[in-house]
């Protein structure tokens, strides 16, 4: 994989600003989302960071997928990761997108989420405290800033693999743009 | 207000009962035939047993048969009482009772998404929880979820793992 | 004749204003439902079959994750069973350390609702203060059991270790703060905001038939003026060594339940005040021997208690293993987030579909699983 | 000409910037009363250069054209509305024009909605043209009485009425209809309690919900340039402009935070519950200070 970003004073500017002004999609996957409220609100405020919520996918740059997925979300997931335009960074986020978590012997959640979308970071933890998931933004930031959350990118590269391990879970994925 | 006793002594009256048995304070659990279940909920209901809390199912997979478990409770009695009835494992097959409580309707789909229990009379039995599961059951006892999780879910593989 | 004018609306999953990871999906005409139908399932986990496959013991950290809301009520609900089933005492300490984490869930629970409903109606200030104020209680549990949100504290048998003296005073601190200072707050802002009492008032009514005959429990039916509560119909812990009222309301509509959640953070700042007070000395765990081999006789018990949404019911089968046979789940809004959404949800409006899944307090882990 | 165009280059740059500026502001204030801290000041140039970096989807002609007359008809009002020294027209009648020209924006949002097909967005627009219904009234009416007042429907005219000192300010003159045009601005520009168009937790963030990317930088800028055009509006109206631009841009800084305050701490009413609060006492308010002023 070439993760090699040219230098190139423009892409720095673009990036500078990308990375202080993320929307983050306002989507509870799972119940990881419990711990988002903290972080968006008074005690933890991200929004100090330049991060706030996006209400629609359309205007959103990050997806939060906050915990396990079941079968019927990830469908829901693909669609909403195709809505959204680029460049649009995935935040993977609790144990259970990592390797299953406690699922790992459930029969209707995904164990591994890179397999059918790009991921751009993890963040471990069952569930992640604030501030993890303050830290993993910071960590996001940094990788927006050096040009290595390129996901978006490979997921365009690789379409046909990602397709593959879609439908081999999901049977047919109907998309709509 | 009646107590256990009271109640088991009416329900014996009044009810065909296989069997009864008082589990512990407040709970009482009775047991019906399959063709009396309708009629005996229906008595239940119109005796303050009006809270249907829920419909369990169980699997017994070596009787060859499946139990249902109708949770009832009563605000004036204050008695959960549940009452069971067992159908053949093969036919799974059973009647509805969204006339008595239109709420059971979703509990049936419930159960139908996850034993395959089909309910005459309820005609919506479309995947309620479940999205295009095509393998038997996932509650039955013979689905083994970790051969089914093996097969359709790809492990993660760590560094110096095998 | 004119044209039908319906249009389909999907609220949700990935809808700002849902609770959760659900859908309803619903048809209206200009700006009224006219019928609906939910979207569960999308947050299903196969908890059930889980539950088979694991250990006794194995299994409390795993319930505490079916309803991220109030997890305790999980943890406790699995607990009372296994000891219904084993017929198992627990000591006096234990309960009443249950019920002080119990009511503390109950509080936190009832203020992120609260929250939760001026986000429906756009009351940004005072959702950002509801979770404020919740994180409070969180340290509290913090710094009793280790977790923020799954403590995975109640065990069978008893619970996991001691409270400290110091803990209960902070929690008795933390009592005063809210009493004295929080709850007046919200009280200024919310209760007395003529537009919310607008919002809510007949809005998502939910009369006492309905609530009846759909097995609709804890404030959503206590509302509609029955005095109905679980923690004095069946009681548990420590309940009956406790004096509290049952607030109920008349009207049965969002505004009556959101007045009956507030007085209800009350009445559980009096019941944790009486047990912190009179908490007894003593252990707070039974030794059940080796934790993986946990044995109970076969048996069946169906147990529920009150939630901070209603009856939170189990109903576990155990054949004597070392495994439960059969876990089924019994959540509070099932009735609600299922046959609600059917036979509820039409002739209501657009905008009064988000207040009328949280005033509800629809939470879909508990009825996918 | 070229200074000409220059200048209305000029003047369109300044109140996006200017714009923007009294988002962070407000933005800031609010999350001090949510007790946060909240986003720097500059956090909407960000947002607005960010979007304007990310890939954008188009709808269709119609979305795209009605995105570009909603942020032409914002700019083109802008035009018609002194910002301080700075008095592009002056002729009579601007202030009926820039009520008119102010609901071209809304139809040119309404157009997108059209292209753009999605159920939120046309109920979102629906409720925005519904709410217009009820502010413009009440509104007008304070208007007209203002025009008679002042004897001319010129904006510039109005203003140049409330010089020589405080006492001439129709803050001053016709109290009840400041109070009255005050609440008609929230609703002018979809601040809480009348913020149903875009209600996040019921229809997602309506109009703009098919909105990404450059489409959404423009509807940021479009707002930007709004809150300047209604705020400075207001400011000429009824607080007696300025010919110092500091002052007057503090004197907008006062209306908009003033706005964002109340927006603060009220839920939103429901579209026809606001509608029918607008011809209820604000109608009766500003009716009565015209009878007042008439006779």
């Amino acid at each position: 994989m070439n993760n090699k970003y040219e230098s190139n004073k423009w892409q720095e500017v673009i990036n500078w600003v990308q990375k202080r002004s993320l929307f983050m999609l306002h989507y509870c996957t799972g119940c990881g989302a419990i711990e988002l409220p903290p972080t968006m609100t008074s005690r933890y405020d991200m929004s100090r960071f330049g991060i706030g919520p996006a209400a629609t996918p359309r205007q959103a740059d990050i997806l939060l997928i906050t915990g396990y997925l079941s079968t019927k979300t990830l469908r829901r997931v693909i669609y909403t990761y195709e809505q959204m335009q680029d460049p649009k960074f995935v935040m993977g986020f609790g144990s259970c997108t990592i390797n299953g978590g406690m699922y790992w012997d459930s029969y209707n959640t995904i164990k591994q989420l890179d397999k059918y979308i790009p991921v751009d970071l993890y963040i471990a933890g069952c569930m992640p405290r604030p501030e993890a998931i303050l830290e993993g933004f910071l960590k996001l930031k940094e990788k927006i800033e050096t040009g290595n959350a390129d996901g978006y990118k490979k997921y365009n590269k690789e379409y046909e693999t990602y397709k593959k391990n879609q439908e081999k879970v999901l049977g047919e994925v109907k998309r709509r743009q | 207000m009646r107590s256990e006793n009271e109640l088991i002594e009416l329900l014996n009256r009044d009810l065909n009962l296989l069997s009864v048995k008082k589990l512990r304070k407040q709970n009482i659990s009775i047991r019906l035939e399959n063709e009396e279940l309708v009629s005996g909920l229906n008595y239940l209901k119109s005796h303050s047993y009006i809270h249907l809390a829920t419909i369990s199912c169980v699997d017994w997979i070596e009787d060859n048969q499946f139990e249902l478990i109708y949770h009832l409770f009563s605000y004036e009695d204050k008695i959960s009482l549940s009452v069971k009835t067992k159908i053949n494992r093969q036919k799974s097959r059973f009647v509805t009772i969204k006339n008595l409580w239109g709420v059971a309707k979703y509990y049936e789909r419930d159960i139908h998404d996850f034993f395959g229990i089909k309910f005459t009379g309820n005609d919506n039995m479309d995947e309620l929880i479940l999205e295009n599961w095509n393998e038997i059951p996932p509650m039955r006892k013979d689905f083994k979820t970790r051969q089914y999780v093996d097969k359709k879910y790809d492990w993660r593989q760590y560094h110096g793992q095998e | 004749m004119g044209k039908s004018k319906r249009t389909e609306m999907f609220f949700g999953p990935n809808h700002p204003g849902v609770p959760g990871n659900y859908g309803i999906n619903y048809f209206y005409e200009g700006d009224t439902v006219v019928s609906a139908e939910p979207n569960p399932g999308h947050l299903h986990r196969g908890f059930e079959k889980l539950m088979e496959e694991r250990e006794w013991i194995k299994n409390t950290p795993l319930v505490c994750r079916i309803c991220v809301m109030e997890p305790d009520i999980n943890e406790m609900v699995y607990a009372m069973s296994f000891e219904a089933i084993g017929e198992i005492k627990i000591p006096k300490r234990a309960a009443y350390i249950r019920s002080i984490i119990l009511e503390l869930a109950r509080i936190q629970a009832h203020i992120f609702s609260i929250g939760g409903n001026c986000g429906a109606i756009g009351l940004y200030t005072a959702m950002q203060w509801g979770v404020l104020t919740r994180d409070y209680i969180l340290d509290i549990f913090e710094e009793i059991t280790g977790g923020r949100v799954y403590h995975i504290y109640i065990r069978p048998g008893g619970v996991r270790h001691d409270i400290e003296d110091v803990t209960l005073q902070k929690i008795l601190d933390l009592l005063n703060d809210l009493e004295n200072n929080r709850m007046p707050e919200f009280q200024k802002l919310i209760f007395e905001n003529p537009i919310a009492q607008k919002r809510w008032k007949n809005t998502a009514v939910l009369n006492q038939e309905d609530a009846l005959s759909l097995g609709v429990t804890g404030p959503a039916l206590r509302a509609t003026g029955l005095e109905h509560d679980v923690r004095k119909l069946m009681p548990y812990a420590a309940y009956d060594q406790v004096d509290f009222k049952v607030p109920t309301g008349e009207d049965g509509d969002a505004w009556t339940r959101l007045k009956l959640k507030k007085d209800e953070i009350f009445q559980s700042i009096k019941i944790i005040r009486q047990l912190v007070n009179n908490i007894p000395a003593g252990p707070v765990s039974l030794n059940l021997g080796n934790a993986l081999k946990y044995k109970i006789p076969a048996g069946e018990a169906y147990v529920k208690i009150e939630s901070s949404r209603g009856e939170y019911g189990y109903y576990v089968v155990s054949d004597g293993g070392l495994k439960p046979y059969r876990v089924h789940v019994r959540g509070t809004s099932t009735p609600l987030g299922l046959y609600g959404v059917e036979t509820l949800l039409p002739g209501c409006r657009i905008e009064d579909v988000p207040v009328w899944a949280h005033s509800l307090g629809i939470c879909p882990p508990e009825f996918d699983r | 000409m070229i200074l000409n165009i220059f200048g209305f280059l000029m003047m369109a740059f300044s109140a996006m910037a200017l714009g923007l500026l009294f988002i962070g502001i407000a933005r800031k204030v609010v999350a001090r009363v949510q007790k946060r801290i909240g986003p720097p000041f500059y956090q909407p140039y960000l947002d607005v250069l960010k979007l304007f970096t990310k890939n954008s989807i188009t709808h269709g002609f119609i979305f795209d054209f009605g995105a570009i007359m909603a942020f032409g008809g914002m700019i083109t009002t802008l035009f018609f509305v002194p910002v301080g020294p700075f008095v592009l027209y002056g002729m009579n009648g601007t202030l009926l024009l820039v009520i008119y020209l102010m609901a071209v924006a809304y139809l040119g949002m309404a157009m997108a909605t059209v292209g753009s097909g999605n159920p939120l967005a046309s109920v979102g627009i629906s409720r925005a043209l519904t709410q217009m219904l009820g502010y413009e009234l009440p509104f007008i009416v304070v208007l007209l009485t203002l025009i008679y007042s002042s004897n001319t429907s010129s904006i510039i005219g109005i203003v140049q009425a409330q010089q020589s000192g405080f006492m001439n300010w129709n803050l001053i003159n016709i109290p009840i209809g400041t109070a009255v045009a005050f609440i008609a601005l929230l609703g002018l520009m979809g601040k809480k309690p009348f913020d149903a168009p875009v209600a996040p937790s019921e229809i997602a963030s309506g109009p703009v919900v098919e909105h990404g990317g450059k489409y959404l930088a423009f509807i940021m800028l479009q707002h930007a340039v709004s809150v300047v055009v209604k705020t400075a509006l207001f400011v000429d109206l009824f607080l007696g402009g300025g010919n110092n631009i500091f002052i007057f841009i503090v004197k907008m800084l006062i209306v908009w935070l003033l706005a964002a305050l109340i927006g603060s701490i009220f839920p939103r009413f429901k579209v026809e519950e606001g509608v029918l609060f607008y011809w209820r006492w604000p109608l009766i308010a500003a009716l009565l200070q015209a009878v007042i002023i008439i006779f």
